[in-house]
């Protein structure tokens, strides 16, 4: 690890140190709200704002993307070249995302070129969260702020100064050149951990992927989906929620296909053409939602697919927390009726 | 019980007429025709007044049908030559002249044509061309076979040897045979006046003067010159040309003496023509009056004067010379002051008149009935369409000279009392079609045929077709496409079916003229081949461009292609929607209890069905009521009075008096109208006879209020009564016609100005009649009249609109000064009574309350709006409603009686039928996504949606529910709706959005899309 | 040859459709610049079709029916007023050039207005300095 | 108001009128509130009258359309106007429904806040104001200031409709609340079409808006229809700006302006700059105001012979 005494230095390193034109993309405002854009300089950058009122997902998996375009019978590549990248200041949790999604976007049968040449060209440059923010849960679902694990570059703000941690060869590669004395003592880190980690909320997810397989037929479906009104506010803020839609768009032989964000609490999600539509309730439509973030992920991938950012509850336009109801449905006892 | 067959003579467009009317009515007919085609003259025309339609366009659809009709038997090259028996049962005899062709083996492949080495005069295009022997009339002919000229012919066999089918039969024998009839319906037509009779014309000898019919042949595409108007003596440009009008007709030296009644007006159409085919053509008429009486007709002449620069000069051509040089031809001609003038033009047109034919004395004698002196079927005003000899009626021109519309009147009107005297023989002996079963086609991907009309040269002219069906085969889903001169003709109906199964398209695009007229004919065709009617898209590249681009034929062609894509686009949505049939009430509502709604009521319940006469005033009778005898003598009130008794007794006929229309649902088959008295009348067909009234000058008009000035209408009274006297009468005509208020022509006034003159002068000879008119119109047979007129000394003395005759009290009397043109200063006459000829106004604010409860429009004089002025002319577009007498227009008892009659026949077309088909293209419901808000329910004006209760994908929801059989199809509910819950068949929001979008394209987008 | 601007046109079939005709057989010339989409009545017509009209690339909309009382479906030209009244008023609000979207009612007898709506309608379109408002740009690669 | 309202609930719930309330209950995250199903009366106490409570409740009745639920549902005047809307789109039946209607002073905004405030840690109320720890510090507002536009603009405090009303009639303020649509239309159409497309091209299609509206209520929206497709898939800007004039202009006539789909936005787009000016023409051109009248036909479903037709040629 190194130290810094200002983390302008790194960034200017790393601005100087990137091919030309790499953006450098961090939290900035725009209008009142804080999203992840390149920064025309380390000013512009939101330094106190944890998280953006969006994810850094879009960053590699961009809301409406071109998959390729076409002509009669032929295709062509999507024209857009991507080029290398710096993720700059992001979150452990938003960490976390980006791995959930290089998991379903990088498996063995299916990779997502699309998705893969943006996540190997980022450098992706964390930070830890010395004062959480009300709502976040990262602890309960196996996380911390201050895991550095899935960053590059990885910064501590300490008392004096930001420590650098370097957990890739990538991001190794990138502060090299970077004319700061190397520290060894690390130990007050784990202090300040703790000290973070014990004012997040913490809630008690243990059992929730058997307890909700248990839980189909349950009312508990019901009373979750009463205040829901099905918008797509909570994935499309959700840094690891990753379901598209794939359209066409032509005119005459020319055209394109592309693919959108989707979310699993619209009504359309599970629409097939002949109108027929295997979850046509919002309760089926909530099932999937929670049973697919604390059930079947877990079980495929062995990690809850929520990271306890807590941004869906704070977008929510009616207040849904998905921590609450998670925990709702550890506890929950089947009413008899 | 009298046979059920009908014999009609005659396959002009009135024989057409009365065939498909009958035979769609349930009788069978046989249509004879002496020419190897039907068609007659109207197949001639370029163009038919005063809407400029294309004649060809509009009669096509008719020789189509007509043809095509299952129980319509053309007999061609056949004439009557005896007629035994009686009414209900007549055997007529007929001779089928040799055709030496096969009608039933020639595929009129043409190749006898180009092998035949003899040339024959080309009739059809008035001897301005040439044919050969072996030869077919025109190419839409109907039946479409050819036929050989034995009188050309040589024999020399090549024909027989080329044809393929092997149909020349060179020993055809003329045939006799007879067929069992319950009447016979005579339109034989009439004949042009053969204008080498008039030799001061100089017709025959110089080769640019030409009659009226050969011009018309020199404007068609399909004539000689392929609608170019050339000089027949060198070819060139005709820069200067000159009508004469009255070219047989008025004259008595030639035993002529009648008004032709329609050259005035197709010399005006021909001047029009000619000036969109050359606009720096200088266009001259040479006339004695204008005789535009009909409807909107005055409006076409206002139209030539000022929008097209025709020059009209009042005046009779006194000599044409030729200069022999330049072939020029000079007209001298005395002019409205009296002096001569002299005026060289390129080309003269002569107004030939119309006359009987000239077999019409041999018809006559075989029909055994009576002609007038000149060779017209007798007729009475009563009973326009009776001969001499009951169950013999005529149609056309026969009886009198006259315009299209009123031929097809007449001849509907005839089927109409066809219908009725052969009552309950009808449908004993027709048969019933059987269409092909039509092709699932839901599965298929679109294959789009692409038919591009050249529509002679009215398209084809401006717009680039082949570069249109060129590009057509670019776009996608079409998998072929093709041009043709005419898309409505009989042949290419064949050859659309031919493609449809050679190609298995499944939608079919024609880019013509306008689906208005089309699109029914196009339908029927695809149909026949087995496709679903719904299945066909027009798209609209005459009317809408060639006819409004004619100046820009690069963006005329640019946008022919737009409006094919989007046709295309939008039939590759189409679907094959479901056909449905609705009931039909077997009563007739009449609306009027004048002669016209009198006639038809009594013609309807003849033929069997119930009817309602409703009137609003206490008494039967109407306008009749006023006239007390016809212009030649017949007794009004008696006929009246026998039609009023008729009425009143026929068991099948019951009378609202006193009473109007207040409420009406339902439509065509199933009306439920509700009367003022409280009675529901439920009905399958309308009739509107609801009449017009007189014009009511004002009180400083003339003098209108001055006790001694009168209506012409109280001057046949006085003179009935006979409490006139009077030792002058001023009598002045167009009192509230053609002024700015009411512009056009009354059409009755001058002939009753005449009457009343007569009549005047036949009891006080002393007495003086001064006439004063702007054109005398005694159109017709009329004109004997006013000829008579003159001869007794009725003074006729002419104004123009803006130096209207000043009438005044001058020392207590009455004085009316006129502009007298002849000798070019003021006359002043001090008449003891004044007659004013005023004219018919319609009801404008009653008519406008039916029109609405009806939906059928009205036009901007507030007369109800025929369907088509020239074809339909007592029908509306909204079906099931029809239209006659002084409702329609201003006109003469026997013009409304034949019209009445007419829409007696068109009414049993519906009232014959069990069913009906409906429309198809109405409002569904998607029941998916309806959730009942109710919006579509509000906004359906024909309360055909409801919501109910219904059990949809497993959940009980209110929907909306459409009754078909109210459904009009307007659309209104599926842009209502905001979720596309409820959307238009035929007309679908994905039909229409296709069809804009892909408007949109560019070539880019285009390109590489290939056809199925 | 100049490029003209494109106006996508619904007519009626009754009333403005038949004027069109009209115009047609009355010869009377009109620019080339209308493209005409038959409809039954003014009330088929639904608003969105303008919108989507002008996304895809119409540089004008003219829409057009019966008089009023004229409407052969008695009263779809009535609601079809509100309908495009509710539209129009929007559109101005979020600032489209006027000229663009037009409204006419043609009778079946005036062949002679409908050449004249047709030439305001061009006029008026001529004069709009930004057609490409609403349109979509597909800036699509070419090879 | 909390009292009152708890009490009418507990009232009809203890009766057996109703087999559940809607109402309000606190919110998990500062300056929220969420809606709540209350079935028990031991439940009844998590009801509360809030402050920042622009959820339209009508809005889940929709739910309850084929069910034979009996519903009670605390309803603001803006609320009881989409109830009124909703029954004369046949989306619900008057005589399942209990509503406890709520003289309405006005809400406040969690949009508002956050453009005075900035992006919110925590929050707490003052009284008359309100105190925010933001990213920027802590700042404090008053209650005056984070009210929203529409409640500004709101002529139709009182419930339309009810069975019991709480809280005290409020006096209507002057002018009819148009101002701010009178106020843009001064600007240029070249601007206003500037701001309609930069406002617009922030949409990310979540579609809170019209989840969050009452009458939003297609089973299907035009938006999600493939054929034909209205409105492509992705953020095109004039794709996303159709989206919205298409969603306002089915609003005509049956947008009562409560809010709720502008208060949703995740992106905090201006949508009651559109609805609010289909409102206004509504009632200029046809003298309609939703919800107000429930005997009144929707403007779109009738017309009357004498309506201006001044722009058509």
């Amino acid at each position: 690890m190194i130290k810094l005494n200002e983390l302008r230095q790194l960034y200017d390193h790393l601005s100087r140190n990137t091919p030309r034109n790499t953006p450098i993309i961090g939290l900035k405002k725009e209008g009142n709200r804080y999203y992840y854009r390149p920064l025309k300089s380390y000013d512009e950058w939101s330094s106190d704002v944890l998280l953006g009122n969006f994810s850094p997902k879009e960053v590699f998996f961009p809301q409406d993307e071109v998959l390729f375009y076409f002509k009669a019978q032929k295709l062509i590549e999507s024209k857009e070249e991507i080029k290398p990248a710096v993720l700059w200041g992001v979150r452990p949790c938003d960490i976390a995302g980006i791995g959930e999604l290089e998991r379903m976007f990088n498996q063995i049968e299916y990779k997502d070129p699309y998705f893969m040449e943006r996540f190997d060209k980022t450098l992706i440059v964390g930070m830890a969260c010395t004062e959480p923010w009300p709502g976040c849960f990262c602890t309960s679902v196996e996380g911390s702020p201050y895991e550095s694990k899935g960053a590059d570059i990885f910064i501590y703000p300490i008392e004096d100064g930001y420590l650098i941690e370097t957990p890739s060869k990538k991001g190794e590669a990138a502060i090299e050149g970077l004319d700061v004395e190397e520290v060894s003592d690390v130990s007050q880190l784990e202090a300040d951990r703790r000290r973070a980690e014990d004012k997040i909320k913490k809630y008690n997810f243990e059992g929730i992927a058997d307890k909700l397989k248990s839980m189909v037929d349950s009312n508990f479906w019901d009373w979750i989906h009463n205040p829901c009104i099905g918008c797509g506010t909570c994935a499309f803020v959700c840094p690891s929620c990753h379901c598209f839609d794939i359209n066409d768009s032509s005119r005459g032989a020319r055209g394109l296909r592309s693919r959108q964000w989707d979310s699993c609490l619209f009504e359309g999600y599970t629409l097939e053409t002949s109108g027929h539509n295997p979850r046509p309730s919002g309760s089926q439509r909530w099932r999937q939602r929670l049973m697919h973030k604390f059930s079947y992920f877990p079980q495929v991938f062995g990690s809850y697919q929520c990271l306890g950012c807590g941004r869906c509850g704070r977008a929510c336009p009616v207040n849904i927390n998905i921590a609450e109801i998670a925990a709702k449905a550890v506890e929950w006892v089947e009413p008899q009726s | 019980m009298g046979k059920g067959a009908a014999l009609v003579i005659g396959g002009g467009i009135a024989g057409i007429q009365a065939a498909l009317d009958l035979s769609d009515g349930g009788i069978k007919v046989y249509l004879i025709d002496s020419k190897p085609t039907i068609g007659g003259v109207m197949a001639q025309l370029d163009k038919t007044f005063p809407t400029n339609d294309c004649s060809m366009c509009i009669l096509s659809p008719k020789l189509v049908d007509t043809g095509r009709h299952m129980n319509v038997e053309i007999i061609t090259n056949t004439e009557l030559v005896g007629l035994e028996g009686s009414a209900g049962n007549f055997i007529a005899k007929l001779r089928k002249h040799a055709r030496y062709i096969d009608i039933e083996a020639c595929t009129a492949c043409n190749l006898c044509a180009v092998h035949c080495p003899v040339s024959a005069i080309d009739s059809y295009n008035e001897g301005l061309s040439e044919r050969r022997a072996a030869y077919i009339s025109y190419p839409q002919s109907v039946p479409l076979a050819y036929a050989i000229d034995k009188d050309k012919c040589i024999g020399c066999g090549l024909c027989a040897n080329i044809c393929p089918p092997n149909a020349v039969r060179y020993n055809d024998k003329d045939q006799d045979t007879r067929i069992e009839v319950g009447a016979v319906i005579s339109a034989p037509g009439f004949d042009e006046f053969h204008a080498a009779l008039l030799s001061e014309y100089g017709y025959g000898r110089y080769p640019n003067v030409l009659t009226s019919i050969e011009f018309e042949r020199l404007m068609s595409s399909s004539g000689p010159t392929a609608g170019h108007i050339l000089r027949p003596s060198d070819g060139k440009e005709v820069g200067k040309v000159a009508w004469i009008q009255c070219v047989g007709s008025r004259d008595r030296h030639i035993s002529r003496p009648y008004c032709s009644s329609v050259c005035c007006m197709y010399a005006t159409k021909e001047a029009i023509i000619a000036a969109e085919h050359a606009p720096d053509m200088q266009k001259t008429i040479f006339y004695m009056d204008i005789r535009a009486y009909g409807k909107d007709f005055d409006k076409y002449i206002d139209r030539a004067k000022n929008q097209f620069g025709v020059r009209y000069v009042r005046g009779r051509v006194a000599k044409v010379t030729e200069d022999p040089e330049t072939r020029e031809v000079s007209l001298t001609y005395e002019t409205d002051n009296g002096r001569l003038a002299t005026e060289a033009f390129d080309m003269v047109v002569l107004s030939v008149g119309l006359e009987p034919p000239k077999s019409s004395e041999k018809l006559a004698r075989a029909l055994g009935i009576e002609l007038d002196e000149y060779g017209f079927v007798k007729t009475s005003t009563f009973a326009p369409m009776l001969t001499s000899r009951y169950g013999v009626f005529v149609a056309g021109a026969a009886s009198s000279p006259k315009d299209i519309p009123e031929s097809v009147a007449q001849a509907s009107g005839a089927a109409g009392v066809v219908q009725g005297l052969l009552g309950e023989a009808r449908n004993t002996e027709v048969k019933v079609k059987h269409l092909p079963l039509e092709r699932d086609v839901f599965t298929e991907p679109p294959r789009v045929g692409v038919f591009v009309c050249h529509c002679g040269i009215n398209i084809g002219s401006v717009v680039n077709v082949p570069e249109v069906v060129a590009y057509a085969k670019t776009l996608p889903n079409v998998a072929f496409a093709t041009e043709n001169l005419y898309t409505c003709s009989s042949d290419t109906q064949e050859k659309i079916k031919e493609i449809i199964e050679q190609f298995r398209l499944n939608r079919v695009v024609v880019s013509a003229c306008t689906p208005r007229t089309h699109e029914p004919l196009f339908q029927s065709t695809i149909r026949e081949a087995g496709l679903n009617k719904y299945l066909f898209e027009m798209a609209n590249i005459r009317d809408q461009d060639s006819w409004v681009h004619m100046h820009e034929p690069e963006k005329a062609t640019e946008k022919a292609k737009d409006l094919v894509r989007m046709a295309v686009a939008k039939a590759s949505r189409l679907k094959a929607l479901p056909n449905i049939e609705l009931p039909v009430t077997k009563r007739a509502l009449v609306i009027g209890g004048g002669v016209a709604g009198m006639t038809a009521a009594k013609t309807i319940a003849q033929a069997g069905f119930e009817t309602v006469l409703v009137e609003k005033s206490d008494h039967l009778g109407g306008n009749l009521r006023h006239l007390t005898k016809t212009l030649v003598g017949e007794d009004a009130q008696a006929f009246l009075a026998e039609l009023i008794a008729q009425v009143s007794e026929d068991p099948n006929i019951t009378i609202f008096k006193e009473t109007e229309v207040s409420e009406v649902e339902g439509f065509v088959g199933s009306f439920k109208t509700t009367l003022s008295n409280g009675e529901i009348v439920e009905h399958g067909a309308t009739i509107i006879a609801t009449g017009a009234v007189e014009y009511q000058p004002k009180p400083d008009e003339y003098l209108s209020s001055d006790p001694q000035v009168i209506h012409q209408r109280e001057l046949e009274h006085s003179l009935a009564n006979g409490d006139f006297k009077a030792r002058t009468v001023v009598m002045i005509q167009c009192v509230g016609s053609r002024n700015t208020e009411h512009p056009y022509c009354s059409r009755v006034c001058c002939t009753d100005a005449v009457k009343n003159a007569l009549t005047i002068k036949e009891r006080f000879l002393d007495t003086e009649v001064i006439i004063m008119f702007r054109d005398l119109r005694t159109y017709g047979l009329k004109e004997l009249a006013y000829e008579k007129a003159r001869e007794k000394g009725v003074i006729f003395l002419r104004f123009d609109q803006g130096s209207e005759p000043v009438v005044e009290r001058k020392d207590g009397k009455l004085s009316v000064r006129i502009m007298d043109e002849l000798i070019g200063r003021e006359v002043e006459f001090s008449p003891d009574l004044i007659a004013l000829s005023t004219g018919i106004v319609a009801e404008k604010e009653s008519n406008k309350i039916l029109a609405q409860l009806y939906k059928v429009p009205l036009n901007e004089d507030g007369f109800f709006l025929e369907a088509h002025m020239k074809l339909r002319p007592v029908d509306f577009a909204t079906d099931g409603v029809y239209l006659c007498g002084l409702a329609h227009a201003p006109k003469f008892t026997d013009e409304a009686i034949a019209q009445a009659s007419a829409t007696a026949a068109r009414a049993l077309l519906i009232l014959n039928k069990d069913k009906i088909e409906a429309e198809g293209k109405i409002a569904v419901v998607n029941e998916r996504t309806c959730i009942g808000c109710g919006y579509c329910v509000e906004v359906c004006s024909y309360g055909a949606i409801e919501l109910e209760e219904k059990r949809v994908l497993g959940y009980e929801k209110k929907i909306a529910v459409v009754n078909a059989a109210l459904c009009k199809g307007c659309g209104g509910c599926a842009a209502s709706c905001r979720s596309n819950s409820i959307d238009l068949a035929g007309f679908t929001n994905l039909d229409l959005v296709s069809a804009f979008e892909q408007l949109m394209w560019e070539e880019d987008d285009i390109m590489g899309c290939c056809g199925v | 040859m100049e490029k003209d601007p494109r106006i996508l046109a619904f007519l009626c079939n009754w009333c403005s459709y038949a004027g069109a005709d009209l115009a047609g057989t009355s010869r009377i010339q009109y620019p080339t610049t209308l493209r005409v989409l038959r409809v039954p009545c003014s009330a088929r017509v639904n608003p969105q079709f303008i919108l989507k009209a002008l996304q895809e690339g119409a540089d004008g909309v003219l829409v057009s029916g019966c008089h009023p009382g004229d409407c052969h479906y008695l009263e779809g030209n009535y609601y079809a007023h509100r309908k495009f009244a509710a539209m129009r008023d929007l559109l101005e609000y979020v600032g489209l050039e006027k000229g663009r979207v037009r409204f006419s009612w043609v009778s079946a007898a005036e062949g002679g207005k409908f050449a004249e709506v047709v030439k305001e309608v061009t006029d008026g379109v001529k004069q709009v300095k930004d057609t490409t408002q609403f349109l979509k740009k597909r800036d699509w690669p070419v090879e | 108001m909390t009292d009152a309202i708890r009490e009418e609930a507990r009232k009809i719930l203890s009766d057996g009128k109703v087999d559940f309330v809607i109402g309000y209950a606190e919110g998990d995250t500062p300056i929220q509130a969420k809606p709540v199903f209350i079935s028990r009366v031991e439940d009844v106490d998590k009801l509360v009258w809030p402050s920042f409570g622009l959820i339209n409740l009508a809005n889940y009745l929709l739910r309850y359309k084929t069910r034979n639920t009996r519903i009670g549902i605390v309803a603001k005047g803006c609320d009881t106007r989409s109830i009124v809307a909703l029954l004369k789109e046949n989306q619900i039946d008057r005589e399942r429904l209990f509503i406890i209607g709520v003289n309405c002073p006005g809400m406040l905004s969690r949009q508002v806040a956050r453009e005075k405030a900035g992006e919110i840690i925590s929050a707490e109320n003052k009284g008359e104001t309100w105190s925010f720890t933001t990213v920027e510090g802590k700042k404090e507002v008053s209650c005056f200031d984070l009210m929203p536009s529409n409640c500004a603009a709101c002529r139709h405090h009182a419930p339309v409709i009810s069975d019991v009303v709480v809280g005290d009639p409020i006096t209507e303020p002057e002018g009819d609340g148009y101002d701010s649509v009178r106020e843009f239309e001064k600007k240029s159409a070249p601007e206003r079409y500037q701001y309609l497309m930069s406002e617009m091209s922030a949409c990310i299609r979540c579609y809170a808006c019209r989840q969050a509206c009452p009458t939003c209520n297609c089973d299907e929206c035009f938006v999600d229809i493939t054929q034909p497709r209205w409105v492509d898939k992705g953020l095109d800007k004039t794709d996303l700006a159709i989206w919205q004039l298409i969603r306002t202009y089915h609003q005509a006539g049956r947008c009562v302006d409560c809010g709720a789909c502008e208060e949703a936005c995740p992106k905090g787009i201006k949508l009651l700059w559109l609805t609010r000016k289909m409102n206004l023409i509504v009632k200029e051109r046809f003298g309609f105001e939703a919800g107000v009248d429930p005997e009144a036909l929707p403007p779109l479903a009738t017309y009357e012979k004498d309506d201006t037709q001044e722009f058509i040629l």
